[in-house]
């Protein structure tokens, strides 16, 4: 059996901004830990995902046990270990989505740019997602679009803007 | 602050407002922004003000308005006058004619595409005269953001009224008679909850408003929180004086980043009047509440799971009893209520118990809000009283199927509820009726489905996801959900056999009596539903697979 | 203490008010299959084996967990009962790839004694045969998730009794899985005290001492029992 | 009273159900007594004749597995599981976590035994190995099984005898379950 190498990632300064973001979060919170998700929520927001550094970073400034920390974090959707690509492309799979061709989309995206959900590009540019329900079934398919809510999405239209985002390569 | 401010607040405001010709609301829900509706309040807002009209027309982004379908909205006060898939173009058009030269523009009035004669006053179109809004009775008219247009229409006027008139007991009694019911999903009576919290002795109690709202193709509770958060804020105000608790807790569904905002702002807004925190408005009672983002675990809407997750922990749920309401949030006595049943609370305080309890059903009282969509012309958030037929429902107010095709099923309830047939449409929708149907009010999906939908592949959707949400505790629900996943798969993809339909029945009902909690209890019931109305799509894929059968293998 | 009345399976009975229907039924030598309990640890009534009867609620409700209340009519081996015990049995060995033939516990398992009980002869589900790791990075013991079924009977003694809190569950449903610290090697764990109390409380051949061959290895969870209980005389 | 007919298979195992079956011992001549043994891996027979009792072994691995014993099935009164590996595809089924190119590859190119340029097995008349193995129940009904690697001696004669005398053996109530 394979062993998994253990990753000794570069320890986070505690300089960066992002750090400093988290560090003043846990005081606010008083190193409850309770407040272990709230916690995880601001460490996403700036850094995009939970890289393991900053996991570490958390148990060792919060006390709290590594296999805590990494079974929270995997039983949410909302957390990810991974970098969900600079662009991302959510689709709804809701009810009322999965009934108006949500799926449809998801297989056009893949045959355009071989991605499944959960998956990004090589060069981390873009990343697919699905959401269980982003509430907006008035206005279904409906596809988020990075920050942006897309009504009534059509698969033609989502690749156009998702190939102008990668390819504009902001 | 104290009461006296209180009312004054509100009386500089409505004296304020009275000097507004027009009160002009643009719908800012999640849906109507994500149609374009942030730009046309700025144009809008733009429009008057280079017209020099900002004394005559007051301009208010608002919450949801209910056709989400044809946003953006904006509507016309006190004319009640709406106007659908109002663009940038439109704006000068509509300052022009309406508010100036009062002539309406018949062709942007709502549903103007798909009604003979649409209606200059909205409220006369079937979509909203067969409503009765109680819970969303400001959504729509009031800026969300703002507390004084809350206070304006008698905001915090029943936590004033609990607070100084009643004892917590009375305020139990008043719930109790309103026969008010858990909006959740399960129905069980808000008020013998208030009363079981209530007579527990503890130093600390919670009240948590439950706005985890998982099911796909619901809601509601988001155009609640993001349309009028103050008034859950005052029901749950209300809740923490009547059970003793001080503290609350709102859990809310990070996927609603717009409701999270608003009902934070909220929070501030109401601290800054004294309307929570200590003493309120020079009260004994202290109350304070503080917002907890859930991660996306649909097992989070059950109780002691949400428990779990606003203690920090992985959602996992435990066995009841002990109820929460015994012990719950730090092993402390806790009211757990949905954000729509705190949401009507207040006018039952206001407008009292016995007024409340005449609508609807004998057995479910008030009013039920619904999101309807899927394959229905109007799709939208509607609320409407207790025991209206789905027949009303679905065809005078979501206007029937497009496309002129037929109405197959009505999915209520999301993953935990069921499939209603076309042979059932004149059920009453309240909780009993749905549940003698196989299906469950639930927390008010109301997903419509047409003659194209394959019934067999609707459960084998809604399988997957109770899989994929099985937080994986129990063995029923963990390995169960799975089995049952892989056996429809197998039924789906013309491959299944009569034996695999005996066991899937068999599976089903096991696992909906041994699971742990209500995720593997309601996961079979789309299964179980479909298996009773439509067990014919579920034989025709068999036979399908009777004429290849031993041949597939290899 | 006071003596309450309730009735199990018939037979009418004076029992200490306070106590869970399982630890009443064990002192009234009236059978009761359990799997994710062990005594001394805290009770999650998630096996579902344990579940009984109880007139009035229409539900069932663990043994492990549910306390018992005055006059309460209990049935504990109903056809309905002994049906959903076998149907829960076969769907821990559905679940995993539980290959008795070339297990260390062989013969000397809870699970294989659970199937006698309910008298199991054949799995009707389909086998899942999920991947599964073996990790073998622990210089004393191997966790082999294979024989896994997630009773967290180990995640609980790890941090209920010993406190070292190196097991932990990541990820739900079927994809669930037991995991060290950061879900890196038990070998590299820092937290882990190599007590071995996970290895004796563990019910199947999931975690074993490396020293042992096929169907050699007997476990010991009264151990755990009786460690939990001496820590609480402070002699 | 005529004789009853058995017949013993092994398909996807490593025929030491048969092993155990001639543990037995003695107990043969009993056996003897009531029934003729007309198809068995020792025994010298081409076709599947039609039989009261199939003993089969082993797990369904291949498409001949699988055409074999439905054949069985159709010729045979009463089929019983005997063993692990027809019951819950035991060792056999290990390879199911594993894709069946990689299977293949372990075996025929990449085993230290051969030489560099192992070759696939690839023929009309060769077998063909399923994606995964199944048991036995998963292919055709079946009536009777015996479980354990391999069962012992006493609990196939005990089913066998059973069997042969038209009772209805039952392993749970005798106290005679044993897996591995």
């Amino acid at each position: 059996m394979k062993k998994k190498k253990l990753i000794l990632e570069a320890e986070l300064s505690k300089t960066d901004p992002r750090v400093k973001m988290l560090m003043v979060k846990i005081k606010k919170e008083n190193y409850r830990p309770d407040a272990l998700i709230e916690i995880l929520h601001t460490a996403q927001n700036s850094f995009g995902y939970l890289p393991m550094n900053v996991l570490r970073f958390i148990s060792k400034e919060m006390k709290v046990p590594p296999s805590r920390i990494y079974s929270t974090v995997t039983f949410y959707h909302f957390f990810s270990l991974k970098s969900k690509g600079e662009h991302t492309c959510l689709v709804c799979t809701g009810t009322a989505c999965y009934v108006k061709g949500a799926q449809n989309i998801l297989d056009e995206i893949e045959k355009e740019f071989s991605l499944k959900p959960g998956q990004v590009t090589a060069d981390n540019k873009f990343g697919v997602q699905t959401a269980r329900c982003i509430g907006a079934c008035g206005l279904a398919p409906a596809v988020v679009m990075d920050d942006e809510v897309l009504a009534k999405a059509k698969a033609e239209d989502i690749k156009k803007i998702i190939n102008s985002r990668i390819g504009a390569g902001v | 602050m104290n009461r006296q401010e209180l009312r004054t607040i509100a009386d500089q405001a409505k004296t304020k407002q009275a000097q507004y010709k027009h009160k002009v609301c643009v719908c800012c829900g999640a849906g109507c922004i994500s149609s374009g509706s942030q730009a046309v309040l700025e144009k809008l807002q733009e429009e008057i003000k280079t017209r020099g009209m900002e004394n005559e027309i007051e301009v208010v982004p608002s919450g949801c308005m209910g056709p989400c379908n044809q946003g953006p909205l904006v509507k016309i006060q006190p004319d009640q006058t709406i106007y659908q898939r109002v663009t940038c173009e439109n704006i000068a058009q509509v300052v022009q004619s309406q508010l100036i030269e009062k002539r309406p523009i018949e062709e942007l009035l709502l549903f103007a595409d798909s009604r003979p004669k649409p209606f200059v006053n909205a409220m006369e179109d079937p979509f909203y005269k067969k409503q009765l809004k109680i819970v969303l009775e400001n959504c729509g008219d009031i800026n969300p953001e703002v507390i004084e247009d809350y206070i304006v229409c008698d905001g915090y006027k029943a936590l004033d009224k609990a607070l100084f008139q009643m004892s917590p007991e009375e305020v139990i009694a008043e719930i109790k008679q309103s026969r008010l019911r858990g909006r959740g999903g399960a129905g069980f009576p808000t008020g013998i909850k208030w009363e079981t919290v209530h007579k527990y002795v503890a130093d600390q109690k919670y009240v948590i408003c439950n706005g985890d709202e998982g099911d796909p193709g619901a809601f509601m509770d988001r155009s609640v929180l993001e349309g009028n958060p103050h008034r859950v804020l005052e029901g749950m105000a209300i809740a923490g004086y009547a059970v003793g608790a001080s503290k609350g807790y709102a859990y809310i569904r990070g996927e609603y980043p717009l409701a999270i905002k608003r009902f934070e702002l909220a929070i501030k807004q109401a601290r800054k009047l004294g309307i929570l925190g200590v003493n309120i408005l020079g009260s004994p009672f202290s109350f304070d509440v503080e917002v907890r983002i859930g991660a996306g675990a649909f097992v989070c809407g059950e109780e002691t799971a949400l428990v779990a997750s606003i203690e920090g922990k992985r959602g996992t749920p435990r066995p009841r009893p002990p109820f929460p309401a015994e012990s719950g949030l730090w092993n402390k006595p806790t009211l757990i209520n949905n954000v729509e049943t705190l949401a009507s609370i207040a006018p039952i305080i206001n407008r009292g118990g016995q007024w409340y309890g005449e609508i609807g059903t004998p057995k479910s009282a008030g009013t039920k809000v619904l999101a309807l969509a899927g394959k229905i012309k109007y799709s939208g958030l509607i609320e409407v009283p207790m025991g209206m037929t789905l027949r009303e429902i679905v065809f005078d107010i979501g206007g029937g199927v497009p496309d002129g095709k037929e109405f197959k099923a009505a999915q209520t309830g999301g993953p935990s509820g069921g499939c209603i047939p076309k042979e059932h449409l004149d059920v009453k929708v309240d909780y009993e009726s749905l549940v003698s149907l196989g299906s469950i009010m639930g927390s008010g999906g109301l997903i419509i489905m047409d003659e194209t939908s394959n019934m067999v592949d609707v459960a084998r959707f809604f399988m997957e996801f109770c899989m994929d949400e099985s937080c994986g505790k129990c063995v029923p629900c963990r390995v169960g959900t799975k089995m049952l996943y892989d056996l429809l798969c197998k039924v789906c993809n013309g491959q299944g056999t009569r034996k695999d339909l005996d066991m899937l029945e068999e599976l089903a009902i096991y696992v909906k009596e041994a699971s742990l909690c209500g995720l593997g209890m309601s996961a079979p019931n789309p299964l179980v539903s479909t298996l009773r109305y439509f067990k014919s799509e579920y034989e025709q894929q068999i036979t399908k697979n009777a004429a290849v059968q031993g041949g597939t293998h290899g | 203490m006071a003596k309450i009345p309730v009735n199990i399976d018939g037979k009418s009975l004076e029992v200490e008010s306070g106590k869970t229907i399982l630890e009443v039924c064990k002192a009234n030598d009236i059978e009761i299959l359990t799997m994710c309990h062990l005594e001394g640890l805290g009770d999650i009534g998630a096996c579902r084996l344990c579940l009984v009867e109880i007139e009035g609620i229409n539900k069932l409700l663990p043994a492990c967990t549910t306390k018992v209340a005055p006059n309460q009519v209990i049935k504990t081996k109903t056809e309905k009962l002994k049906k959903y015990q076998k149907i829960t049995t076969e769907l821990f060995f559905a679940e995993r790839n539980h290959v008795c033939a070339v297990c260390v516990v062989n013969g000397n398992c809870e699970l294989q004694d659970l199937g006698y009980k309910v008298g199991m002869t054949r799995v009707r589900f389909p086998y899942l045969f999920p991947k599964c790791e073996v990790d073998t990075s622990h210089p004393w013991y191997v966790m082999d998730h294979n024989r896994c079924i997630l009773c967290t009977r180990c995640v609980r003694v790890c941090g209920e009794v010993e406190g070292s809190y190196n097991w932990g569950v990541m990820k739900r449903g079927v994809a669930a899985r037991i995991i060290s610290d950061f879900n890196t090697p038990w070998g590299e764990s820092i937290t882990c005290t190599s007590c071995s109390k996970c290895v004796n409380a563990c019910p199947t051949g999931a975690i074993w001492p490396k020293a042992v061959v096929q169907g050699q290895f007997k476990k010991n969870p009264k151990m755990i029992t009786e460690l939990v209980e001496k820590r609480k005389m402070h002699l | 009273m005529t004789k009853k007919r058995i017949a013993t298979v092994w398909l996807g195992g490593c025929s030491g159900c048969h092993m155990s079956l001639l543990d037995i011992d003695e107990r043969i001549l009993e056996v003897a007594k009531l029934a003729d043994i007309v198809k068995c891996p020792i025994v010298d027979a081409k076709e599947f004749p039609e039989v009261d009792v199939a003993l089969v072994e082993g797990s369904v691995t291949s498409d001949e597995h699988w055409r074999e014993l439905e054949h069985i099935r159709k010729n045979s009164k009463v089929l019983v599981s005997l063993g692990d590996c027809a019951l819950t595809t035991n060792i056999t089924g290990m390879r199911n976590q594993l894709a069946k190119e990689d299977v293949l590859n372990c075996a025929y190119k990449d085993a230290i035994s051969n030489d560099k340029e192992g070759k696939m097995p690839k023929h009309w008349v060769l077998l063909n190995l399923l994606d995964k193995v199944v048991p036995l129940h998963e292919v055709v009904s079946v009536d009777y099984v015996i479980p354990g690697c391999p069962p012992s001696a006493d609990t196939i004669f005990y089913v066998l005898f059973e069997l042969l005398n038209d009772r209805v053996p039952d392993l749970a109530a005798e106290r005679k379950l044993k897996y591995g």
